[in-house]
């Protein structure tokens, strides 16, 4: 039963990466990975009860978390084009 | 089973390691290098090296992705084309890899029982490290007492690397308060 | 008053992924205070321990409105699914204004969200009034901008 | 085959039958904005269909548990990412496509 959720899960990664490596636009490939990396969350959580041990899902929420942070950092430096920048300050400008 | 998953795993990373040595766009670059960590953290796990899945999703996709952006807006966004002949490189890179597969061979099986891994003080950290540190996780008992010495020296090293890259950059950012 | 709620929800947590219950390993127990200590003292320093960090009394009221918007979620899923497969459904991709009644910031990005969350629309962005809505077809459009989803968000949790 | 099994592959089959076609839109729709759409699929009801299933199969102990801090985690972050994503194109410029003839003077953002 999981063996055929990881391929199913298995196969929207690699349409994942098919864009990303197609993307013309730089926001295209972001929405890939941020997708990619909700997948490998996925997978990580099926493979545990895959192997009959599901004590592996702390590291399926650190993934999350380094997900959305990693795409909001990402996010950032595309729009200022600086990880340090100030938002509240540009909008002054 | 899990050698299907392997098998796919490890093609994507192949395709992803020949988009990022082809592409000549630097953040696009940094961006395929999480996602590649990503997978590399999936085949720790599957290898049920979880502590070390752990640290590949904390620093490689996490931190070295931002430090990796933060390079990049102090330089360009764009690879500048080099044309040369490589073949010298090829020839380098060929025999390092051809040189490390041949040492692969002479390890032992994975998960094989007699390794010499599994031989010397791993039976005892396993059952002892419950009562003599309280501490549910063996990797850090093992980490922060049994090889306490190690992990000391290891800090220092990544601490003295911080210091540098502080120092480094730290100079750039003062230039840029002055002006 | 917030300090404490938060040192308690951390402390919470903190228990509950540890799985060191009783007062056997004082240690571990004691480090698990200090981080959490720890992690309380930052955010105060950062300034993020404000009134939405902590509105329980929303709790109840989100209760109501959850279901409504997951068998919303859940119909607008199968709606965009079925274009996708279908090349011959049309998508009539369109940006539209959709101004939101609520009050408070808290409601109106949980209105902003339930508005992504919802396949089909997404929300690009917010000014004082209205959230600029990006919506695959024109039934999704149509659906935001009847203003059905923005009565049940004020009406859930503004009252 | 228990009943517990039976409501698992109820909501793991369609979950990733959904994953799949959000990722066959992503590759499918024309421009940036409707991808978007492709990948809210797989990010709401796909993830929440594979995740619930695993919750069949976890029972009533400690990784349930874990399994709805994922779900509610994902849930909360997973549109504010892509929000972040479409307001970050907007600001930069990046037109939409508004392909079909009887959009024309609808769009209300220009």
């Amino acid at each position: 039963m999981f063996i055929a959720a990881m391929i199913g899960i298995l196969v929207t990664m690699a349409l994942a990466l098919c864009r990303a490596l197609l993307g013309p636009t730089v926001y295209d490939r972001i929405l890939s990975v941020n997708m990619f990396g909700t997948k490998t969350v996925l997978f990580i959580a099926v493979l545990g009860f895959l192997t009959d041990r599901p004590d592996f899902l702390d590291l399926a929420l650190i993934y999350v978390l380094i997900n959305f942070i990693g795409t909001l950092a990402v996010l950032k430096f595309v729009t200022y084009n600086d990880l340090g920048a100030d938002p509240e300050e540009q909008n002054r400008t | 089973m899990t050698e299907i998953l392997d098998i796919a795993l490890l093609s994507f990373m192949i395709v992803l390691a020949i988009a990022v040595s082809r592409m000549q766009n630097l953040f696009m670059a940094a961006m395929m290098t999480g996602i590649f960590s990503f997978l590399s953290a999936i085949v720790f796990t599957l290898l049920d090296a979880v502590d070390v899945a752990f640290t590949e999703a904390a620093v490689g996709a996490g931190v070295s992705t931002v430090l990796l952006l933060g390079t990049l807006s102090l330089t360009t966004r764009e690879e500048k084309i080099v044309k040369k002949n490589n073949a010298l490189a090829l020839l380098v890179v060929l025999i390092t890899g051809s040189a490390l597969i041949y040492g692969t061979l002479d390890m032992p099986n994975y998960g094989d029982p007699n390794a010499p891994v599994h031989q010397h003080v791993a039976d005892r950290y396993i059952e002892k490290s419950g009562e003599e540190m309280g501490i549910p996780n063996i990797v850090t008992s093992v980490l922060a007492s049994y090889r306490g010495y190690d992990t000391l020296g290891e800090v220092t090293v990544i601490f003295t690397a911080g210091i540098g890259v502080i120092l480094l950059l730290g100079h750039i950012w003062r230039k840029e308060d002055e002006q | 008053m917030r300090y404490i709620f938060m040192s308690i929800v951390a402390f919470g947590t903190w228990l509950l992924w540890s799985g060191h219950y009783t007062l056997e390993h004082t240690l571990v127990l004691a480090i698990g205070i200090l981080s959490c200590a720890f992690v309380v003292y930052l955010a105060g320093r950062l300034s993020i321990v404000d009134e939405e960090g902590y509105s329980i009394h929303l709790i109840w009221s989100l209760a109501l409105y959850i279901p409504w918007l997951i068998w919303a979620i859940i119909k607008a899923n199968i709606d965009v699914a079925k274009r996708i497969l279908n090349p011959r459904l049309p998508i009539a991709p369109r940006i539209v204004r959709v101004t939101g009644t609520q009050k408070t910031d808290l409601c109106r990005v949980i209105f902003a969200n339930s508005i992504t969350l919802t396949p089909g629309t997404v929300s690009l962005d917010l000014d004082e009034e209205d959230i600029v809505v990006h919506a695959l077809t024109k039934e999704a459009a149509d659906d935001v901008q009847s203003g059905d989803m923005d009565r049940r968000v004020t009406t859930a949790l503004e009252q | 085959m228990t009943i517990v099994d039976i409501l698992s592959w109820i909501c793991l089959i369609p979950g990733c039958i959904l994953c799949m076609i959000g990722g066959l839109g992503l590759l499918r729709l024309p421009d940036f904005y409707s991808r978007m759409h492709g990948g809210g699929i797989t990010d709401t009801l796909g993830a929440s269909l594979v995740l619930l299933g695993l919750m069949f199969q976890g029972g009533l102990t400690m990784v349930t548990v874990k399994l709805v801090m994922l779900l509610v985690i994902l849930l909360l972050t997973s549109p504010t990412s892509t929000h972040a994503v479409g307001k970050a194109a907007l600001t930069s410029g990046l037109k939409p496509f508004l392909g079909n003839p009887d959009n024309k003077g609808k769009n209300e953002h220009d």
